[in-house]
Order: structure tokens, then C-alpha cells, then sequence
């Protein structure tokens, strides 16, 4: 049962690539975590089909090029405000986590750590046990002291603080990390690439720039950086795992999907994330270039003010959710693979449930007869980050949505800054926001959009059923257990309507016809590893 | 060449400037401004010819037309042909009137603050010309350049200054200097010391009168001051919106004065003998050069003026070989004007 | 030449100066054009409220989403099924409004500043001068977002933060003109009779200073339609659901490789109206600068 | 000469002084600090604990007097964001931007300088008619849309041209130098003509014609470098405007200039970079008005008289041409 939804995610995504594929040999796209152990499936399929076609060696290009929709800021696995798919990509090429989620199966694979272990019932003391093969790319070998280095560093990412306390360095090689507070997830947490490890020599050497030394298989040259544009990536020829087949990778950072395009049709790059709607079937029709078209974790939602203002207000919040019509809104955005997010919860996630007592659809005579209880305050702010072009577009379609059922709906446009700023928990000034969050897989990740004092809860939530969910949640081991928790908090949130959630998106990514080694993952936390173009 | 020569009647040599039957219009978007109306002018070597009207009599537009340099559009030849040594300078190419202008016939300019150009050094200026016209190099007709400025009465060491660097006076010096740097035959000088102060103005005319001879060249002098056409000139033509009304001789026309135009001018000027006289200023406006009369455009200025004048169109009438007058009174023999008549 | 100067000037003593300008203007084939393109514009501009529904302004159909050019979408549809023609048409609103406030904005506040430096020189020069080098040298964009923030996102505040970048322009073209007139014999004479400086530059020097001014004026309200589009096609701009050009620009740029009409119709409407005011601008500086005539 | 060019810079003092602090203030007023950028999911006492670090607890002007006694030691700061060295950030763009800005110009001065000749020698023909309408055109067409369309018409239809960043060379810097070089072609041609109309009617050009100069030397000697200063005047200006980056343009075609780094840094609030970046500029605006000063006194003996004096220095201040976006 546990993750079976993940499982089924991972299954939709394996068909559809093989839809895309033309022959399941030289398509080596695959979900499967890459590169976990040397030669794990994913990357060896691609090999293998090749070694099996043609004994003698392939060549390959030399240099590729990937293009960026959003700017690199950060080289340091453990810096601030790099959270986000974007950086994620860079930090599984150029540094390694002590566990590899696997996207097909839904386990933890050993990576830096062999194996682990929970020492107490209520998972705060987790004993792990590194390779000993494994040396950073200034040639420092890995050890333990790293390990504990490199989450003590961590002071950006409430997920790792919150439960993290310290670790217990036992030799070189074998450690326990002790948390604060219980939580199964932890490990699948310390899965993500900003968990990466650093070396703790390095970082000391250079505070600015000694943490972009991991021990990946690409190593970052600082040479060819020019900050907010370009990184430039070499083969770590030391690589403890397999070596990539191309020599040295760009980063670029267009951020206009057009561009991104023409620049993949004429090969001025090899690989792009992201296409917008209507260019999707234009890159169908080349030739030279596949497209890849999958879900992901992406929710999109509208959160209310509940602490203040018009969103105090139970049934004015019932009114905009049933007034929504997320069909529509999808069809607006242009995003042609979303789903419709039924619970505010991660589709990726175990204990997903849309059975609710009241299940609210887009039903406008529902959502007036709430208007009605609302007693005349039905005139709502809307802070929206207009600079994105599907937060403009959805502030309108919802404008004119909740203009249908009588509700007012005045968009205030803020820049990105801005809505961080005023979206704060302590000092929250919207009434209303749409914004989205990459959920992960693990069910306690949703306790960022709950816990009170958090800023990423934006709908300043302060329940104590569902905080007092959270903790149970997250420190309890019996899978049923946890359902029954999990699956109280949708409830709750269906029922108080604090987050209406809206939709799921769906990504593309397009590549130069036949190149191999990419490793999808719908959370966004992609592996480019082991990318190559057979030529 | 050839051609026109032929169709030609006899060209006297000894003409340097030969003008026949000139019309100048301007012709504006709505409008057409009348500036010169079948003038006639000849010009023989060595003489100096005072070109005399009120501003706007369309001098300056003469001068122009003699040089085919008229500013087009809106200007425009509608009649008449002008030679130069022979030359026609409205049938000539453009290369032609090139080669000539500047070597054969050269201006000065009413302005020198303005006809120096500015970022240029006044060496430059005047070599330029010697470099277009003589068969020299640039060293050589640098020196030339130095010695026009000496000759002007300007250290040649200033040659490599520039004309902001010059006063007024001196600024018209290096015009002359440029205008007469190849030797031209014939000189228009347009109002040449009109702008500049009483002292400089004698000093500048001398000098002309000295290159004048030194160079053996006819002029055009084109002036409203009449002291200083009698002071230099062989030749004297007046005119009055666009016609010249009285032609002749210095002393034919300043002794003999036969237009009330021209009589009227002397009465305007102030009597040196009489300084209790009062001045008698020429009543009343020059009329629209839009819209000129079919006959004397001067009548309704006129004291003598009958009502007949304005409607009917003038005739030529010579008094002696060279003394021609633009005037319908004389068509009564018994006509004397008052000038005359004491 | 001198016959040509005085046939025209005797001209203008047949009509007054504003006469005068008019005549010139009425002759000029562009500047009439211009001058027709935006009392189009204006008249459609004041009266639209009145005669179309804001419902085909700002009703969506989804199911209509993005349609070519056709019969009933002159311009298509975008994304949200909205007909871009009404959209476009009546952006023009906010096209003109923003054009014109904004430079109102920057002429109350350039000219006397302009002026001022222009005419007492010295230090206060100095001061004001440098206040606009170091306000110029600040991005636009920079001023239009922390206008925009500051003072929420509204049609006014957009209008202040376009104003505001052009205020150097202003300030630098009055003082350029108070300093060819200050010295001119009648304001010597206004200063012998003992006016007041102020006085004296609003009697005196600022109406002496007028035609390029206005013509400034004419073509920096240009200026201000393409600065406006700009700033909201950087993403700062106008509430939705009004359709400003820019903002419909902005929109369009996501979808400019299939349907790349959602970008070229507003980006027309802006280039005609910038076209417009330009023509006039041109006609009006030839009609004032009798430099100029021909 | 020196006087004087010691003098423009030393005036640089009091405008840097100035912008600075402007720009200080102006992000303060913007909603949000850089701490909301990168504290994304940092607890509030991490947050806190950065907001000392980087002096949010204190007031705008304590931030702005670190900042400036930075600068007295000519250090332009460290940006917040990418944790580089403000001074390395900017010379990694200038190249980009210095580019942009000349290849632009130099279109503009090749196309612009000889048909706006053209177009007032001929006054009133067909050359002159159809380029001022061109000219208008150019002129009223708003930069970004001109390349998003040039986009559409050259990468995306014909597939001739790439469409973004500067990654190949000279192809790749068509597209975008011709967008920004519309606008300055435009001007320029504008301001050649009318320059040299009003020279056209000087008196000294009638006096090279009397005396024999040709037609064709006439206008490309006497008249053309008379009517060079105000065209010297736009191209300076126009070069100022490029090398602070064509904002939009740079945003359209992803190219990596100072204008888009200008733009990220301000939507990140990196006050260091913005405030670096734009003091960059306002020294390189100066650098060029002094070269375009030099220049002038080469065209023009007249003002090089006036910088010798370096008392009453008096700029020409005709400027014509309208909108610039």
C-alpha cells in the first residue's frame, strides 16, 4: 500500500516514455535513479543496449549544453534560498547524498551510505555507514566528519532543522544522526540534493566557494562561471561511481521557453526543461528532437489569509472553492497533462485521499449560496506574482470565475520579492495568494504548508489538530497509523478550506533526438549525470 | 560652348559681364516672390559697377544668379542669360560652372561672420580654393594661401588660426583673400563693409581698390550707400524691387539724376553743407515682391506719380549711350524732376 | 535670400501666432494623418464606455481559447477566449491616458525646475543639474518598481513612475531654452522695471520658451506610451483585467511561436499611436520653427 | 583640456554619492529585502540572524555608510545572491553589453549618418521622404516588440538567426543589435539630416560654392563636419543608454549584459549588485561624455577654445530627435 501511489505515478511515466521512445534500445530515458550504485539500471540500460548492439566503443560529443528556465544563484548544496528544482539538477551532478530515492519502486537506495538504520522506536537516532571508497574532487577522501559537517552547516532548510540535533561521529565511516523530534522521513529528506555532502576541509579553506566541491561526477569550474548565466561543468574522471561518457556539460540560463526552443532546434543546445503549451507539438514535429511530456509533484493552490482580513471568513473561503472551476483554469494556463488536485496534499505521497464528506467540485450554485452566508464581504485581494505569466493568466481566469458567483476579486501584481515579504507568517499582509509548492514523496514534507511560524504556510494556518497530526505523523511508524493521520489533515483542510488546492502540473523536457541518461523524477529533483549524444 | 556661341550675336570681348533680359523668382509654396524682373547689365573689364537698392531690391539675388549659385528651391532663373567672359553660366554643366567659379568670377559676401567657415582653419579656406582651380600642390598653394593673406594685410603667420580667432574686419579680409586667391576677372562684392565698423569699412574698401587695380579685375559693388559708390565706382545701376530703374555712368547718374527713385535716395542722405536741412526720407513701404504691379512698382511712392503709372507697363528710355531710365513720366518731354530742375 | 525672410515675415503679421501654426500645420501631409489617427483614438478612447459591453472586453471563454485572426475575432483570441480586438481597442484608454498623465506628470515637475536652473545659473544650477544627472543615471525600470511598490500597482502610479523618469528630460530641454532667451533685451528691460524674478520667468521667459517645449511635450507623450508598455512588459503594470497594450504584450510573449498575432496587434496599436504623436510632434516643431520653413 | 576632463571627473564625486544613496533608499522602499529571497524556508530566528548579518536590523542608512566606506577603498561590494565580488560580476557583462552597444551604434553610424546626408541634400525627394518615414517608423516602434518580431520573422520562420544569449558569435549579435540599432538608426538619421539642413543654409557653404568647390565636397567637407556636433551629441548618448544596458532588449533576447543583471539583481533586491552596477554606469556615461568632449573639441576649434578657457564650459545642447525608448 505505502507509496503505491508513487508506484503508479512512476508507471504512467514509464508508458508514456516508452510511447515517446522509438525503440526501447536506444532510448535510455528512464525514471530509474541513475547512477546510485555503479551501474544501477537505469544507466546501464543505455550501455548495455549499447554494448549489445555493437561490441566495439561509441563515441560521443564531447560537450552538450543544458538550458536553464531559471537563474543558478547558488553553487553550495546547503546555501540559502536554493530549494528548488533549478539548483537540485546542479547538485546531483556535482555532489552526492547519503540516499538515492528511487522514482520506479518508491525505496531508498544505498549512495555515499551503504546502509542505515533507526536505533529507537521513534526514529530520532539513525545509524549510518559510509563507503570508504569514495574521495571529493579536491582528492580529500569522505569521511563521517564530513557528513556531520555538512548537515551542522545546514541552517536555511526548516525540513532539516526542524528535527535535526547533531551527529555522533563513530570513525571514519559509521556515524548516528540524532534528531530532535521522531521522524520516519528523515531519510527520505537527507534523499534530497541539498543534503548533498561537502567537504568539511574545503568549505573551511574557502567559506565563499569550498562547498561546490562534492564528490559527484561533474565537477563545477569555477572558471567558466558568470554568475546568473553560465556554469561550466567537467567530467570528474576520479568519479567513484561510473564515469560520464561526455567531457564537459553548460549550464545556460535562458529564461524565455521560446528561446529555449530555438535554441535546441539548432543545436545550440542538447537538452531543455519545460516547453510552453503551444510550442509542445511544434517540437513534436521535428524530427531532430524528442519530447517528453510527464506529470509532476508540482501543486498549484490559492491560499487564503486565515488569521485576517476576508479569509477568516469559513464560508466566503467554502464559496471561492466551489466557485473555482479547475478545468477551465488548465485549459487557461495551457498546461494539457495536469491533473486536478481533488485534496491539498502531494499526488506523489502515500496517503493521499480525495474521499471526503463534502466533496467540493465547481459548482456556482453552491458557491452563492456561501456567498449569500457571507453577509455583504465578498470583495476579496488577490496578491499574485504577475511577472510569471501562469500566475497572470490564472488571476484573471479566476477573476473573472468568482465574478460569476458575485465575489470581487482585485489582483494586487508583486514581484517574487514581494510576495515573500508579505507573505511572511508573522507579518502576513495578502488576503488571498495562488503560489505553488514542489511537494516531495514523503507525507510529513507536508507539514511546511501547516506548521504554524513557518513561511511557507501560506495561508498562515494555526490549527492544533493539525499540528498535533503532524507530530504524531511524523514520528510514527505503523503505515496505518499514519494514514489515519495524514488523511485527518486533508479532511481538515477540506472542511475549513484554508488551502484551495487547484491543480497538479505537468512538465516537458526536450532533448537532441537520441540522447541518453536522463533520470526523471517528478519531483523536479532530476539527474543529468549521465546524459550523452551518441554520434 | 561652341553651340551657344553660335546662336549668339557678336560677343564683345572687352564685356566681362554680359546680362540679358534676367528673371529671378522664388517661387514658395503659396506664393511667388518677384525678385528680379528682366534686368539688363553689362559690365566691362576694369570697372567697377555700384550695384544701389534698398534691401530687398534684389541685389543680393543678382549677384546669385551671376554665379548660377541661387539657393534652388526656391529660387529659379525664369528668363535671360548671363555670360561671364563669355561664358554662359546658365547653359554651363555643373563641372563647368565649377572650374569657373572662383577662378573666373568670384563673390565676397555681405557677412564675413558668417561666410568663413567655422571649423576650418582660414589657411585651409583660402588654399582650398588655389588647390581647385591652379594646377599646384598642397605645399604650393599654401604658400599662395600666405601670400593672399599678406596681401589682405594679415600676418601670415595666423594662417593656421581659426575665423573665431578674427575680428570682424579682419574676418573679411581672409573673404577677400579667398575670392581673389585665383585671380578671378570679374569680383561681386556684396555689400562687403556693410557689417563692419566705419573705420575698418574705409580701410577694407582701399584695399579693394588697390587689389582691384593690382589685379585687373571688373566688380560688381553691390551697396546702399551711396557715399560709396561715388567713392569707387566707374558705373552706377539702381534698383528698386527687382528691376533697375536707373543705369548709367557715376556722373550720369549722380549728376544727371533722372528717376525720382534715385533722387529720392540722395534726398534721404544727410547734407554734410547743410546741417540744419532736414532729412527727406522716402515716404512709405517697398511694395510686395508677391505682388508687383504690372507697371511702376515705385508709384505709389512717387511724388510725381500719375494714376496712370502703376497700370502701365514701363519702356527703356536711354538719355545718352550709357544712361538708361525706367520711367513712364519722361513719356512728357517737358518732365524734369525737382533734383534737376535746381 | 533677404527678399524670401521678408515676404514671410510680412506674412505672419496677417495671422496670430497660433493661426500662424496651424496654417504650416494644415499643409503638413504627416502631421494631419497623425493628427486624425489620434482624434480617432480620443473620441473611441472617451466614448467607448458607452457604446461596448466590458463583457468582450474581459468575459472569457475558454473553450475559444486562442483563435486565429477570423470573421468574428478580427485580432483572435488569447488565451482566456477574450477578442483581442476589443481588448486592443480599448486598451487604447489606457495607451493615451498613461501617455498623456505622464507627461503632465514630468512637465509640472521638469519645467520649472528647468527653468529655475536656467535662469539664476550658479549654484542652484549646479544643485538642480546634478540632482537630474543623478536621477537619470537611475533605470526607469528601477523607479517604475519601487513606484509601483511603494504605491501599489494602479494605472496612476504607473503614470507617476513614467513621469518621473522623464522629469530629466524636461529639466534639461527648459534650461537649454530659458538659456537662449535670459539674456534677450526684454527681459534685461522687465529686470530694469524691477519685476520679480518669478515674474519674470512666467511672464517673460517661459512663454518665449514654449515651442520646444511642446513639441518636447508631443513627442516625449510618445515616449511615455513605449516606456509604460515597457514597464508593464517587464511585469509591472496595470490591474488585471484591463487591457493595457503592454500588459496584453506581456501576455502574448508566451505564446509568440504558434500564435504570435496575440503580440503583433498590441505591438501595432502601439507602434500607430506612437507613429501618430510623433507626426504631429514633427509638424508642429517644423510649423513653430520658422528656421525650418521651406 | 585637462582642467577640464579633471573637472567632469571630479564631478562624478557628488553623482555617485548621490545614486548610491538613491538607489539605497529605492530598495529599501521596494517591498521585500534580499533576505526574502534566499531565507526562503529558514526559520524566523535564522532569518533574523541573517537580517543582522547583512544589516536589515538597521536602518537604510547605516547599510548605505558600510556600503560607501566600501567604496572608498574602491571595493563595489559583494552581492548578496551569487556571493561574487560586485566589480568581477559587472566586467563579466561588460564585454556583452560593450558589444551590444557598438555593434548597435556602429549599424546606426554606417546606415544613419549617409542616408540622413542624403535624405537633406535632397530635401523633399523621394530618398529623404521615404527614409524619414522609415525613420518614424523606427523611431515609434516599441524595442521589445520590434524584437520579439524580428524573432518570430528570423529564428522561428526562416530559422537564419539564433534567438537568444550570445553563445555564436557574430550571428547571434544581429538580431539583438539590430533591435536596439532601430531606434539609435532612427534618431540618428533624424538628427544627421536636420543638422545638416540647417548647416545646408550657412552662408560658408555658399561661399565654397563661389568659389568652385564641388557640389559633393561641398556637403561631405564644409557642410558634414559642421553638422557633426549634435550628431556626435546622440551617438554619445545613445552609447550611455547602451552601455547601461538595453534593459528590455537584453531580457527579450537573453543576452547576458549588465542590463539583465541590473533587472535580476533588483528582482532579487541585491542592493550590492544594483547599487555596483549602476555606480559602473554612471562612471562609464562619464568616461564616454568626456571621450564625446574630446571629440567635439577635434570637430569643432570653437570649443576647444572653450575647454582651454575650462571656465564657462558650455555643452551644445542641441538635441534633436524624439522618443528613445
Amino acid at each position: 500500500m505505502k507509496r503505491s501511489l508513487s508506484v503508479v505515478l512512476a508507471a504512467l511515466l514509464a508508458v508514456s516514455l516508452a510511447g515517446c521512445g522509438k525503440s526501447g534500445g536506444s532510448d535510455a530515458t528512464t525514471a530509474a535513479a541513475g547512477g546510485a550504485q555503479p551501474g544501477t539500471e537505469a544507466a546501464a540500460a543505455g550501455s548495455e543496449a549499447a554494448g549489445a548492439g555493437d561490441s566495439s566503443e561509441k563515441n560521443y560529443r564531447e560537450h552538450l549544453t543544458i538550458a536553464f528556465e531559471s537563474q543558478i544563484t547558488e553553487m553550495d548544496p546547503q546555501g540559502n534560498g536554493n530549494a528548488n528544482e533549478i539548483h537540485a539538477k546542479l547538485f546531483s551532478m556535482t555532489h552526492d547524498t547519503l540516499f538515492k530515492y528511487n522514482v520506479e519502486t518508491g525505496e531508498l537506495e544505498p549512495n555515499l551510505a551503504t546502509e542505515w538504520d533507526w536505533l529507537d522506536d521513534a526514529c530520532t537516532k539513525l545509524h549510518v555507514k559510509l563507503r570508504d571508497d569514495v574521495t571529493f574532487q579536491n582528492g580529500n577522501p569522505l569521511t563521517a566528519e564530513d557528513v556531520a559537517f555538512t548537515l551542522d552547516r545546514v541552517s536555511s532548510d526548516t525540513q532539516i532543522t526542524n528535527y535535526y540535533d547533531h551527529t555522533e561521529v563513530q570513525g571514519d565511516h559509521e556515524l548516528t544522526i540524532v534528531l530532535k523530534t521522531g521522524n520516519v522521513d528523515f531519510v527520505y529528506i537527507l534523499s534530497r540534493p541539498f543534503d548533498s555532502i561537502v567537504n568539511k576541509a574545503a568549505v573551511e579553506a574557502d567559506p565563499d566557494f569550498g562547498a561546490t566541491i562534492g564528490t559527484g561526477a561533474w565537477i563545477n569550474d569555477l572558471d567558466g562561471y558568470v554568475a546568473g548565466d553560465t556554469i561550466e561543468l567537467k567530467r570528474n574522471d576520479n568519479y567513484w561511481g561510473e564515469v560520464p561518457k561526455t567531457k564537459s556539460i553548460t549550464l545556460v540560463y535562458i529564461a524565455n521557453s521560446s528561446s529555449r526552443l530555438m535554441a535546441l532546434e539548432s543545436d545550440e543546445v542538447q537538452l531543455i526543461y519545460k516547453l510552453a503549451s503551444t510550442e509542445i507539438d511544434m517540437a513534436k514535429g521535428n524530427s531532430k528532437i524528442e519530447v517528453k511530456e510527464f506529470p509532476t509533484t508540482r501543486l498549484y493552490y490559492f491560499a487564503f489569509n486565515t488569521a485576517a482580513g476576508p479569509g477568516t471568513d469559513v464560508n466566503l473561503r467554502k464559496a471561492v472553492a466551489y466557485a473555482i472551476n479547475k478545468e477551465d483554469l488548465i485549459a487557461a494556463v495551457g498546461d494539457t497533462g495536469a491533473m486536478v488536485a481533488e485534496s491539498f496534499y502531494g499526488s506523489a505521497m502515500a496517503y493521499l485521499t480525495t474521499e471526503f464528506d463534502e466533496k467540493i467540485t465547481y459548482d456556482v450554485e453552491k458557491a452563492k449560496e456561501y456567498v449569500a452566508k457571507c453577509g455583504g464581504n465578498t470583495s476579496l485581494k488577490l496578491m499574485a506574482n504577475t511577472g510569471d505569466g501562469i500566475f497572470k493568466t490564472m488571476s484573471e481566469v479566476l477573476q473573472e470565475q468568482f465574478r460569476q458567483v458575485g465575489i470581487t476579486l482585485e489582483i494586487e501584481e508583486v514581484d517574487s520579492a514581494g510576495i515573500s515579504a508579505n507573505t511572511k507568517y508573522a507579518s502576513a499582509t495578502h488576503e488571498s495568494m495562488i503560489y505553488s509548492i514542489g511537494t516531495n514523496t514523503w507525507d510529513s514534507d507536508m507539514g511546511r504548508l501547516f506548521s504554524v511560524g513557518t513561511n511557507s504556510n501560506k495561508a498562515i494556518v494555526d490549527d492544533s489538530r493539525i499540528s498535533e497530526l503532524l507530530i504524531e505523523g511524523s514520528a510514527c511508524v505503523d503505515p496505518e497509523q499514519r494514514a489515519s493521520y495524514y488523511k485527518e489533515i486533508q479532511a481538515i483542510n477540506n472542511d475549513q478550506c484554508y488551502y484551495v488546492p487547484l491543480y497538479y502540473s505537468s512538465t516537458t523536457i526536450a532533448y537532441t533526438a537520441g540522447l541518453e541518461g536522463i533520470v526523471i523524477n517528478p519531483t523536479g529533483y532530476f539527474d543529468y549525470s549521465h546524459i550523452c549524444l551518441p554520434e | 560652348m561652341s553651340e551657344v556661341r553660335e546662336n549668339e550675336k557678336t560677343v564683345d570681348d572687352s564685356l566681362v559681364l554680359d546680362i540679358q533680359d534676367l528673371t529671378v523668382h522664388y517661387e514658395l509654396e503659396d506664393e511667388t516672390v518677384e525678385a528680379v524682373n528682366h534686368i539688363s547689365l553689362q559690365l566691362k573689364k576694369k570697372r567697377i559697377l555700384g550695384l544701389v537698392g534698398e534691401t530687398g531690391a534684389g541685389k543680393t539675388s543678382t549677384a546669385l544668379a551671376i554665379l548660377n549659385l541661387l539657393p534652388n528651391p526656391p529660387g529659379v532663373i525664369k528668363s535671360g542669360s548671363i555670360r561671364v567672359c563669355g561664358n554662359d553660366m546658365l547653359k554651363l554643366s555643373q563641372k563647368e560652372l565649377e572650374s569657373i567659379r572662383g577662378s573666373s568670377i568670384s563673390m565676397i559676401f555681405q557677412d564675413p561672420m558668417t561666410s568663413l567657415n567655422p571649423v576650418y582653419s582660414v589657411g585651409e579656406q583660402i588654399a582650398e580654393s588655389i588647390e581647385l582651380h591652379e594646377d599646384c600642390t598642397k605645399a604650393e598653394a599654401w604658400e599662395k594661401a600666405e601670400e593672399m593673406l599678406q596681401l589682405v594685410g594679415i600676418p601670415k603667420e595666423r594662417i593656421h588660426e581659426y575665423p573665431h580667432q578674427f575680428s570682424g574686419g579682419m574676418k573679411q579680409r581672409v573673404v577677400i583673400a579667398i575670392a581673389l586667391a585665383c585671380n578671378p576677372k570679374l569680383l561681386l562684392a556684396d555689400e562687403p563693409t556693410t557689417a563692419l565698423d566705419v573705420t575698418i569699412q574705409a580701410q577694407v574698401l582701399d584695399m579693394m581698390c588697390d587689389l582691384k587695380t593690382k589685379f585687373d579685375m571688373a566688380m560688381i559693388f553691390i551697396t546702399h550707400d551711396l557715399g560709396i559708390v561715388a567713392q569707387i565706382c566707374d558705373e552706377v545701376a539702381v534698383m528698386y524691387a527687382g528691376r533697375i530703374i536707373e543705369q548709367g555712368t557715376l556722373r550720369e547718374v549722380f549728376n544727371h539724376t533722372k528717376h525720382p527713385y534715385t533722387e529720392g535716395l540722395f534726398n534721404s542722405l544727410p547734407d554734410i553743407e547743410n546741417r540744419e536741412a532736414e532729412l527727406q526720407p522716402i515716404q512709405g513701404m517697398m511694395p510686395d515682391p508677391t505682388k508687383l504691379p504690372e507697371g511702376c512698382a515705385f508709384a505709389p511712392r512717387c511724388p510725381y506719380a500719375k494714376p496712370e503709372c502703376i497700370n502701365t507697363p514701363q519702356k527703356e528710355r536711354s538719355f545718352s549711350e550709357t544712361h538708361k531710365v525706367l520711367c513712364s513720366a519722361y513719356d512728357d518731354p517737358t518732365f524734369r524732376i525737382r533734383r534737376e530742375e535746381c | 535670400m533677404s527678399t524670401e525672410t521678408m515676404s514671410v515675415s510680412r506674412k505672419y503679421r496677417k495671422r496670430s501666432k497660433l493661426g500662424e501654426i496651424w496654417h504650416h500645420l494644415k499643409k503638413n501631409k504627416g502631421a494631419m494623418t497623425g493628427l486624425g489617427i489620434l482624434i480617432v483614438m480620443f473620441a473611441v478612447a472617451l466614448t467607448i464606455d458607452f457604446w461596448l459591453d466590458m463583457e468582450k472586453v474581459i468575459g472569457q471563454n475558454i473553450s475559444q481559447k486562442l483563435q486565429a485572426p477570423n470573421s468574428l475575432h478580427w485580432f483572435g483570441t488569447d488565451e482566456m477566449g477574450r477578442d483581442m480586438f476589443w481588448r486592443v481597442v480599448y486598451g487604447s484608454r489606457y495607451s493615451l491616458a498613461i501617455g498623456f498623465v505622464a507627461v503632465m506628470v514630468s512637465l509640472a515637475v521638469g519645467v520649472p525646475l528647468g527653468a529655475v536652473a536656467g535662469y539664476y545659473g550658479g549654484k542652484v544650477e549646479g544643485l538642480i543639474m546634478r540632482i537630474t544627472d543623478i536621477f537619470s543615471a537611475i533605470p526607469s525600470i528601477l523607479m517604475g518598481v519601487v513606484i509601483v511598490s511603494i504605491l501599489g500597482s494602479s494605472t496612476f502610479n504607473l503614470m507617476l513612475a513614467v513621469g518621473i523618469s522623464s522629469v530629466p528630460n524636461f529639466v534639461r530641454i527648459t534650461r537649454a531654452a530659458v538659456l537662449t532667451v535670459k539674456n534677450e533685451e526684454y527681459v534685461e528691460a522687465a529686470r530694469a522695471l524691477g519685476k520679480t524674478d518669478l515674474y519674470i520667468i512666467f511672464r517673460h521667459i517661459l512663454p518665449n520658451c514654449l515651442s520646444p517645449i511642446i513639441v518636447q511635450t508631443t513627442l516625449r507623450v510618445a515616449s511615455a506610451i513605449v516606456s509604460a508598455s515597457s514597464l508593464s512588459f517587464l511585469g509591472l503594470g496595470i490591474k488585471p483585467p484591463s487591457p493595457e497594450w503592454g500588459a496584453l504584450l506581456t501576455a502574448g510573449k508566451t505564446y509568440i511561436r504558434g500564435y504570435s498575432y496575440l503580440c503583433l496587434f498590441p505591438g501595432l496599436a502601439i507602434m500607430i499611436t506612437v507613429l501618430a504623436f510623433n507626426m504631429v510632434g514633427d509638424g508642429l516643431r517644423d510649423a513653430m520653427d520658422p528656421k525650418l520653413k521651406r | 583640456m585637462h582642467k577640464y576632463i579633471i573637472k567632469r571627473i571630479l564631478m562624478l564625486i557628488p553623482v555617485t554619492i548621490g545614486v548610491s544613496l538613491l538607489v539605497f533608499v529605492m530598495l529599501d522602499l521596494a517591498p521585500g529585502t534580499v533576505v526574502d529571497i534566499i531565507g526562503g524556508e529558514m526559520t524566523t530566528e535564522e532569518i533574523a540572524e541573517l537580517n543582522h548579518e547583512l544589516g536589515y536590523d538597521r536602518s537604510v542608512f547605516y547599510r548605505y555608510f558600510i556600503y560607501m566606506k566600501g567604496l572608498l577603498h574602491g571595493d563595489l561590494g559583494t552581492s548578496y545572491i551569487y556571493k561574487v565580488d560586485v566589480w568581477k560580476l559587472y566586467m563579466q557583462r561588460l564585454p556583452a553589453t560593450l558589444q551590444l552597444a557598438g555593434a548597435s551604434v556602429f549599424l546606426a553610424i554606417v546606415l544613419s549618418i549617409p542616408l540622413g546626408i542624403k535624405a537633406a541634400t535632397k530635401h523633399g525627394g523621394v530618398t529623404d521622404n521615404l527614409s524619414m518615414v522609415a525613420a518614424l517608423l523606427g523611431l515609434s516602434m516599441p524595442n521589445f516588440w520590434l524584437g520579439m518580431m524580428l524573432i518570430v520573422l528570423f529564428s522561428n520562420q526562416l530559422g537564419w538567426l539564433p534567438s537568444y544569449g550570445a553563445t555564436d558569435g557574430f550571428k547571434s549579435l544581429i538580431l539583438p543589435a539590430f533591435t536596439i540599432g532601430t531606434g539609435l538608426m532612427a534618431t540618428l538619421t533624424r538628427t544627421t539630416r536636420s543638422s545638416m539642413l540647417d548647416v545646408l543654409r550657412a552662408d560658408y557653404l555658399r561661399t565654397a560654392r563661389s568659389k568652385g568647390v564641388p557640389e559633393k565636397k561641398v556637403v561631405k567637407k564644409h557642410a558634414l563636419k559642421n553638422a557633426l556636433i549634435p550628431i556626435i551629441t546622440i551617438i554619445g548618448t545613445q552609447l550611455g543608454n547602451a552601455v547601461g544596458g538595453a534593459v528590455v532588449t537584453e531580457n527579450v533576447f537573453a543576452w547576458p549584459g549588465v542590463g539583465r543583471l541590473i533587472i535580476d539583481a533588483i528582482n532579487q533586491r541585491d542592493t550590492n549588485t544594483v547599487t555596483g552596477c549602476i555606480i559602473m554606469t554612471t562612471v562609464m556615461i562619464c568616461i564616454i561624455q568626456v571621450v564625446v568632449d574630446v571629440v567635439y573639441a577635434f570637430v569643432d576649434p570653437r570649443l576647444r577654445a572653450q575647454y582651454a578657457s575650462a571656465k564657462t564650459r558650455k555643452k551644445p545642447e542641441k538635441v534633436q530627435g524624439g522618443a528613445a525608448a
